[in-house]
């Protein structure tokens, strides 16, 4: 594919149709790929990469992109697609500075994964078919099984669909899977409250703070946040105590409620390993039940859930009530 | 568990809208209609004022209780405000049930202009239940702490 | 940093009874930035009124908490005086210790400590206030008025004779309504036309009012005092300005098979016609749907025989772009369909119609001139039945009906009753009821007078079935009271409709920004205290639009209107509420949430260019609020993730500086 | 007492709320029926919201109704009165004895021409 | 050297946390990290912790002092918490080093009396690497992952774990335990060290070297056109800035919860916008700028102001976490790189 890809950016780029590429480029090993805007032929050739490590989504780059002159070429994965279409609702980008050519992902895989196998002194990571074959330092070779290491946001993807592109690498899109990206969440809702509490005081406490999760979401698109502007009244930079547990998530979580279209990124990048798309997922499956389905991005959306209402709204009350909550 | 604290008394915000609710707590004054003293009372325009922010930052720094009032629906002065907090209020505290924050530290009620004693059995019945609950720790920020 | 007066009241002994004021006020005192503290016997009078002025200039006080009762009660009192002595009056805060403190606890102790906390919060309040002025914003003196009945006519007028220039934009080629299509008035039995027909000969004569009829608005921008609206005038395909009215083109026009609307398609009119005689402004009208000549291009008979060279059949749509300080809405009613009744025949017999055909049927001018025929074979009928709650008070969840009470049924049907009485003395009339509702002056005396005088048969039941049978409607009916079914073979059966608001009044809302009830009833900005305002500042409501009224009450409506209009537009200014939103725009994105959730309209967004922390430039799209139209709920506010909206007077850091306060 | 229990189980049964009713009589207007039943469909309404139901349970009406559903179909206010009448008939036949139909009473009314499925279908509906 | 079987670890952490407060690293969900060693608590077999050791002397928040209030009175109360001796068991090379680093910058005066207060109550026991990872490049450096430094050095090798002693408070840790352990040659240590560091060098950082950054001058790579298109992708993060074992950047900040205003010190990364915030606004406006400054500070200002020491130890951390694939090995080869014309 990363062939093909660099073939037709090339003829986009010699067409006119554009004057840049947004892409992946290459690192010191199989799996630090870093987004990068490439001007050439040439750069593309020494540089472009697409493989089962390149995940970033890279939607969020284009507000800046697009504020640019001229037209970029973006190459977006259907999970992308979805962030770039909330962010056109939005109006964060300019969707004419954008050549869109959607790619089919069948996931992504976790380097922190593999790694967790025990593997060490890994000198080379070649992709074949269904599984990665892993060389050591010590001549060993390991044969992981893909789908055994996909990111968590790729084994739970909720569409294969490119929502929005001028044209599709494949010539075919993908649509909507069935998913279970709702078990954990339900999971953890059956638990009692003091498991639950439990549970997240686990989870939260070992934040540190980096705003990696804040940073990378295609959601967290304010000027300024909330939390790094000393005139809100908020603002709180270091991971003090208590305060990743009771504020920060809840209220990054809530603010991009309605929004978030969970693309999981904020799980991938936390060097942590906290699985903050619980927190989103949470107030999706809420939203989903309480107020009927709603995916953010999937098409053109003014208002989402927490920005509409109907009269006969359930009653705040109703959380209490209502099966599956625990005791 | 730690030992019950003998001083202890819930300590609960109540933001009241400006034209139903607060008014429903001046009626419940001038009926004379008890109510505990732990209920302090931050007069908002509107229910859909009500930032979850000031929520979490009023258990933060150590609130046991917050409890929001609104017009009825469909009363809103501002004809949509508090159809916009009920789905919020709503949200806010499936995430904080979620988090494993006790049920029952946070509720919505709308009480009208009219409706003084109303008003007061709700913060009877809300004191009531934070007092059975006990001190907030899960959403207190422990730099707030008094050694 | 704030220097700040604290005044304990003690209301007499409402506050000093239970709390002890001197130690709230010495403790207070001690609060950072407390310049001044003090307790006094009544702080809201005169002499109270006095201490706050004097210690503000004494102690150059810059904000002022009051410990008192609530603020509802005297925020204002206060405010008032801090402005006068030259303090900006939003920097004064109430801490209610009376409704909040006093009259709800008994304890001393407990009562004193809730009024320090609630104190401090006022105080701590005070400390982020910032001096607010309220926004002066300039008055359009000039009125729209949607719709051309008798609500928005009588509005208009009204209006007009204050002095204000008035538009009225009418849907149909003639000003009038429905009430131009009304036989006789209730109770007095007035002619409709003769009551009618002069004030809207005085409407187009007043030199104020201005009448764009045959015209829709196309959309509303701005605000209260600003608002500029497009207006569609329709393509009459006759110039207004030329045409005498002098009808000549309508009777020599050759397509005379158009259901005529004004007569509810009870008799036909051509293709190029004047509604009726009285119609103001008395210009004709080609009708694109049925004329030759504008469907294929060959007739042309109206152009040839019109003096005056009156037609056009070129014309198009014009858009007219005009600024008003007010709208009135007066978009009126119609009667609902009744064919999905299946029950009542309406779609199989022409003898089953509705009131207000039957209106058309008994009037001079109508279809019949004025003798009653029954549609079918123009016959005089014999046993005239006439069903109540057609379509109103059904179930919330019909799909059929209204769950209101239209109102006017039950007294345009004894109207009917009595007037084929009158005239037809050998007709039996039957009333099926549910219940007779007469409230009004001389409303029960007239219905009295239909049964008792003019012996109709009110029957309290209702109809089941209609079957159209040889040339009759076999009636079959309950009679609850003699606890029988009856079977009434009836010559006519007319359906008292239930009403409901007009179609384009769903997208008129939209367009202004005003919210409507579930039966697409505009709502008022208040039931009971402000019934003709619409909760959009500006906008105002006159007649049938906002719920079921009869010809008084539209009239007496109308008039409020007007008065609630004059009111605005007689003033130069108006001057807001200054606590309102407002976007810090180096911090907004431009996301468009803010937008989506005002109630009114008020946020907007534009292009602006930026100097950026990084030292480059960058157009970037914010919102801005316009501060004429917010009116201060802050639902806004809370959908901004990142703080860039917020509302003056209960800021963000107000708030949680309460709740910090509070929660020390 | 006994009557309210009665009252409150034709209720369960009706699983409809006689307080909706208007009393504007639509459903014994449109009822074609009428003049066979001694009680008509708005009185069974009536009636059980009131308590008063000894002498519909006594009366030949209850069988009378065709349940032909034009009550529910005209009431404008959704009361569904067929519903009403079908409780009170089946609080009737669920009392101990008081089967509409007994095997030895069928003999005699069956005619010629009656479907055999009637026969069944009335016998299910008049027993318990 | 002193040697102790395996088997008896436990015996022997256990005497040591009788009378300090003993850290040792501890598989977690989220990676290895230090905890305070109580029975039971295995240590991790893991490379290296997820967070560095740094957090030891340099905590992630630190109060320094509170101001109380009363009515209008102020009165400042000191916060500073003089804890009991501890000992850090089982730091690696590359962690041990960074200690070095900071105390070139903590205790270069005027000193931090709070980082120094701690570094004299801990005793660090360094633990020899086995297997390192690909990310691995503190050889760069200078640093011997097969023989760390600390006060005490330690090797885990066929079921026994070699100590040595390194400096007096490593004896004095040794002779407290010394009925524990017993005396062992170099032999087996020593095997263990070739191995490690034939392993180091086979990796694929294995060559990396820092030293041609000293042959240019520091205006030049602070002009370097390729900073452009490095720091692109940055979001701004500050994973790389809390993951990293040398990073010192701290803010003083207050925290005012109504009764009393705390003072507290916490990390602050040079990746966020408001870095040396100050009145007139920020020094480093763009993201460029940002990311220049942290890898020009550990690459080019360190070094120039320690005696040519870099402010890097190549633990590997940045290159494992950060979001988009962007670390300093990149960065050091894009500006070694010839420039492009």
């Amino acid at each position: 594919m990363q062939d093909r890809m660099i073939a037709r950016a090339k003829e986009l780029l010699a067409d006119g149709t554009v004057d840049r590429v947004m892409g992946w480029k290459k690192g010191e090993f199989l799996y630090d790929a870093t987004p990068a805007v490439f001007y050439s032929a040439e750069e593309l050739d020494a540089g472009f990469v697409m493989n089962a490590f390149t995940a970033a989504n890279v939607s969020k780059y284009l507000i800046k992109e697009t504020k640019k002159e001229g037209k970029i070429l973006a190459f977006l994965k259907p999970c992308d697609s979805f962030s770039f279409r909330q962010l056109m609702n939005e109006h964060r980008v300019d969707r004419d500075k954008v050549y869109i050519v959607g790619i089919p992902s069948w996931g992504k895989a976790d380097m922190e994964k593999i790694r967790q196998k025990g593997i060490t002194g890994i000198t080379s990571i070649e992709e074949r078919e269904g599984d990665f074959v892993v060389n050591t330092i010590l001549r060993e070779t390991h044969v992981i099984k893909k789908y055994d290491v996909y990111l968590e946001k790729c084994k739970n993807c909720k569409s294969k669909e490119i929502v929005v592109y001028d044209e599709l690498l494949d010539g075919e899109n993908g649509a909507a899977v069935t998913n279970s990206r709702f078990d954990e969440v339900a999971k953890l809702e059956a638990m009692t409250p003091d498991e639950r509490f439990a549970f997240w005081q686990n989870e939260l406490s070992r934040c540190i703070r980096c705003n990696a999760c804040r940073n990378v979401c295609p959601a967290c698109t304010c000027e300024k946040c909330v939390f790094d502007n000393p005139k809100s009244g908020l603002e709180n930079k270091a991971a003090a105590t208590s305060f990743e547990e009771n504020m920060f998530h809840i209220i990054r979580a809530f603010h991009v409620a309605g929004r978030c279209t969970d693309c999981g990124e904020c799980s991938r990048v936390c060097p942590q390993h906290i699985p903050l798309h619980l927190l989103n997922r949470k107030f999706i499956k809420d939203m989903n039940e309480l107020y009927g389905d709603f995916q953010a991005g999937e098409a053109e959306q003014q208002r989402h859930p927490v920005t509409s209402y109907r009269t006969d709204d359930a009653e705040p009350g109703v959380i209490y009530t209502r099966g599956g909550t625990g005791k | 568990m730690q030992v019950k604290n003998e001083n202890w008394k819930p300590l609960i915000v109540a933001f009241c809208c400006n034209w139903c609710s607060y008014a429903g707590a001046d009626l419940a004054g001038t009926n004379r209609l008890n109510y505990p003293a732990d209920v302090k009372i931050i007069r908002v325009p509107c229910s859909c004022r009500v930032n979850p922010m000031f929520i979490l930052r009023a258990f933060q720094r150590g609130a046991d209780g917050v409890i929001v009032c609104g017009c009825h629906p469909g009363d809103c002065h501002y004809t949509s405000g508090n159809y916009y907090a009920r789905r919020r209020m709503t949200l806010l505290f499936s995430m904080l049930d979620y988090l494993g924050i006790e049920k029952g530290r946070t509720r919505v009620e709308w009480v009208s202009a009219a409706e003084g004693q109303k008003f007061a059995e709700t913060m009877n019945s809300f004191v009531e239940t934070i007092t059975s609950l006990g001190e907030n720790k899960r959403l207190e920020d422990l730099r707030c702490k008094t050694e | 940093m704030q220097r700040i007066g604290v005044f304990v009241c003690w209301c007499g002994s409402n506050i000093a009874g239970t709390v002890d004021v001197k130690k709230v006020a010495e403790t207070l005192g001690h609060e950072p930035g407390v310049v001044f503290s003090t307790d006094y016997q009544y702080m809201c009078s005169q002499s109270g009124q006095d201490l706050v002025k004097d210690s503000i200039r004494t102690y150059n006080l810059t904000g002022v908490v009051i410990c008192s009762c609530s603020p509802r009660m005297h925020e204002n009192t206060f405010r008032k005086a801090a402005a006068s002595v030259g303090l900006n009056p939003y920097m004064v805060e109430i801490a209610n210790i009376r409704e909040q403190v006093s009259w709800i606890h008994k304890d001393m102790e407990t009562a004193t400590e809730k009024a320090i906390i609630l104190g401090r919060a006022a105080i701590a309040k005070v400390h982020l206030n910032a001096p607010l002025i309220a926004g002066e914003t300039p008055v359009t003196k000039r009125a729209l008025v949607i719709g051309g009945g008798i609500a928005g006519i009588q509005t208009a007028l009204d209006i007009a004779e204050a002095g204000f220039e008035v538009d009225i934009v009418e849907k149909s080629p003639t000003i009038g309504g429905k009430m131009a299509q009304i036989d006789k008035t209730f109770p007095t039995l007035d002619c409709a036309a003769c009551i009618l027909t002069p004030k809207m000969v005085e409407a187009s004569q007043q030199e104020n009012i201005n009448i764009y009829a045959f015209s829709e608005v196309d959309e509303v921008k701005g605000f209260v005092g600003n608002f500029t609206v497009k207006i569609r005038r329709k393509a009459r395909y006759v110039k207004e300005e030329l045409c005498t009215g002098c009808g000549l083109c309508t009777e020599k026009c050759p397509q005379k098979k158009v259901p005529d609307e004004f007569n509810l398609g009870l008799s036909n009119r051509r293709a190029i016609y004047i509604p009726f005689a009285q119609a103001v402004p008395k210009v004709a009208t080609i009708d694109p749907n049925y004329c030759t000549m504008l469907k294929t291009g060959k007739c042309g008979v109206c152009s040839k025989v019109c003096g005056v060279k009156a037609i056009d059949y070129t014309q198009k749509d014009e858009i007219v772009e005009r600024k008003y300080g007010a709208i009135v809405v007066a978009t009126g009613f119609e009667p609902i369909k009744v064919d999905k009744f299946e029950e009542f025949a309406y779609a199989q017999s022409p003898d089953v119609v509705t009131s207000l055909e039957y209106e058309r049927l008994m009037n001079a001018a109508g279809p019949t001139g004025g003798t009653l025929l029954r549609p079918s074979d123009k016959t005089h009928p014999h046993t005239i039945v006439f069903v109540q709650c057609v379509g109103s008070r059904c179930d919330e969840k019909s799909e059929k009906g209204k769950p209101y009470c239209s109102k006017v049924c039950c007294m345009y049907t004894a109207k009917h009753a009595m007037l084929t009485r009158e005239k037809y003395p050998d007709t039996e009339v039957y009333v099926f009821y549910i219940d007779v509702r007469t409230p009004g002056k001389n409303f029960d005396e007239f219905y009295r007078r239909a049964v008792e005088h003019y012996g109709v048969h009110y029957v309290k039941g209702m109809v089941g079935k209609v079957t159209p049978e040889n040339g009759k409607l076999k009636v079959q009916a309950s009679d609850l009271l003699d606890n029988r079914q009856l079977h009434i073979d009836a010559d006519m059966v007319v359906l008292a409709a239930a009403i409901e608001p007009d179609k384009s009044a769903r997208p008129l809302a939209t367009m202004l920004t005003a919210s409507m009830d579930t039966n697409d009833f505009f709502t008022e900005a208040h039931p009971k205290l402000r019934p003709v305002e619409s909760p959009t500042a500006g906008v105002f409501l006159s007649g049938m639009c906002q719920g079921p009224k009869d010809i008084p009450e539209t009239v007496s409506q109308a008039s409020a209107c007007a008065a609630k209009v004059i009111g605005l537009l007689v003033k130069d200014k108006l001057v807001g509420n200054p606590c309102v939103a407002h976007s810090d725009e180096m911090m907004c994105n431009g996301c468009s949430q803010c937008q989506n959730v005002c109630p009114y309209g008020a946020i907007t967004y534009t292009e602006k260019e930026f100097r950026m922390p990084d030292r480059t430039t960058a157009v970037r799209r914010v919102a801005q609020v316009n501060p004429a139209v917010c009116q201060g709920c802050g639902a806004c506010t809370v959908t901004c993730p990142s703080g860039a909206m917020d509302l003056f007077g209960f800021s963000n850091n107000q708030i949680m500086a309460e709740v910090d306060a509070i929660c020390k | 007492m006994e009557n309210n229990n009665l009252r409150e189980q034709i209720l369960f049964t009706a699983n409809a709320d006689p307080k909706k009713c208007m009393k504007c009589g639509k459903c014994s207007g449109a009822c074609p029926n009428y003049d066979e039943m001694e009680y008509h469909p708005h009185q069974f309404v009536s009636m059980v919201q009131n308590g008063d139901i000894e002498p519909l349970l006594k009366s030949e009406s209850l069988y009378l109704c065709l349940t032909c559903m034009v009550c529910v179909e005209r009431c404008p206010r959704n009361v569904q009165p067929a519903r009403f009448i079908e409780a009170v008939r089946l609080a009737k036949i669920r009392q101990q004895g008081e089967n509409r139909l007994t095997p030895q009473q069928i003999p005699a009314k069956i005619e010629e021409d009656t479907p055999q499925q009637l026969l069944v279908s009335a016998f299910r509906k008049y027993t318990k | 050297m002193k040697r102790i079987a395996l088997t008896s670890l436990d015996a022997l952490l256990a005497r040591i946390a009788e009378t300090q407060a003993l850290y040792v690293p501890v598989d977690a969900k989220g990676g290895a990290r230090f905890e305070q060693w109580e029975a039971g608590k295995v240590l991790s077999d893991a490379t290296n912790t997820a967070r560095s050791a740094k957090d030891f002397f340099f905590p992630q928040t630190e109060s320094l002092y509170d101001v109380k209030m009363t009515g209008k009175k102020l009165e400042i109360v000191d916060t500073r918490e003089d804890g009991e001796d501890f000992v850090i068991f089982g730091a690696r090379a590359c962690d041990v080093r960074s200690f070095s680093i900071l105390d070139s910058v903590f205790l270069a005066d005027p000193v931090d009396t709070y980082y120094k207060s701690r570094r004299d109550r801990a005793t660090v026991v360094s633990l020899a690497c086995t297997k390192p990872e690909e990310t691995c490049f503190c050889q760069a450096f200078g640093i011997d992952a097969a023989a760390p430094e600390g006060d005490v050095a330690a090797w885990k090798e066929e079921g026994y774990l070699y100590l040595k002693a390194q400096s007096e408070k490593g004896e004095r840790l040794l002779e407290a335990l010394s009925d524990l352990l017993e005396d062992a040659d170099e032999k087996a240590v020593e095997t263990q060290q070739m191995r490690t560091r034939w392993f180091l060098s086979a990796l694929p950082l294995g060559k990396v070297s820092f030293e041609g950054m000293k042959q240019t001058d520091l205006m030049d790579h602070f002009k370097n056109e390729k900073w452009k298109s490095l720091s692109e992708a940055c979001i701004g993060c500050g994973t790389c800035t809390f993951v990293c074992p040398t990073c010192q950047c701290y803010d003083v900040r207050e925290f005012d919860d109504g009764k009393k205003v705390r003072k507290f010190r916490c990390w602050d990364s040079c990746m966020y916008s408001d870095f040396t915030l100050m009145a007139h606004g920020n020094s480093r406006n763009s993201q460029l700028e940002r990311f220049r400054q942290r890898f020009m500070h550990k690459l080019v200002y360190h070094p120039n102001n320690h005696d040519g020491e870099f402010g890097c130890v190549g633990c590997g951390r940045c290159l494992q976490k950060c979001p988009i694939g962007m670390n300093i090995v990149k960065v050091e080869k894009a500006l070694e790189a010839p420039h492009e014309e």
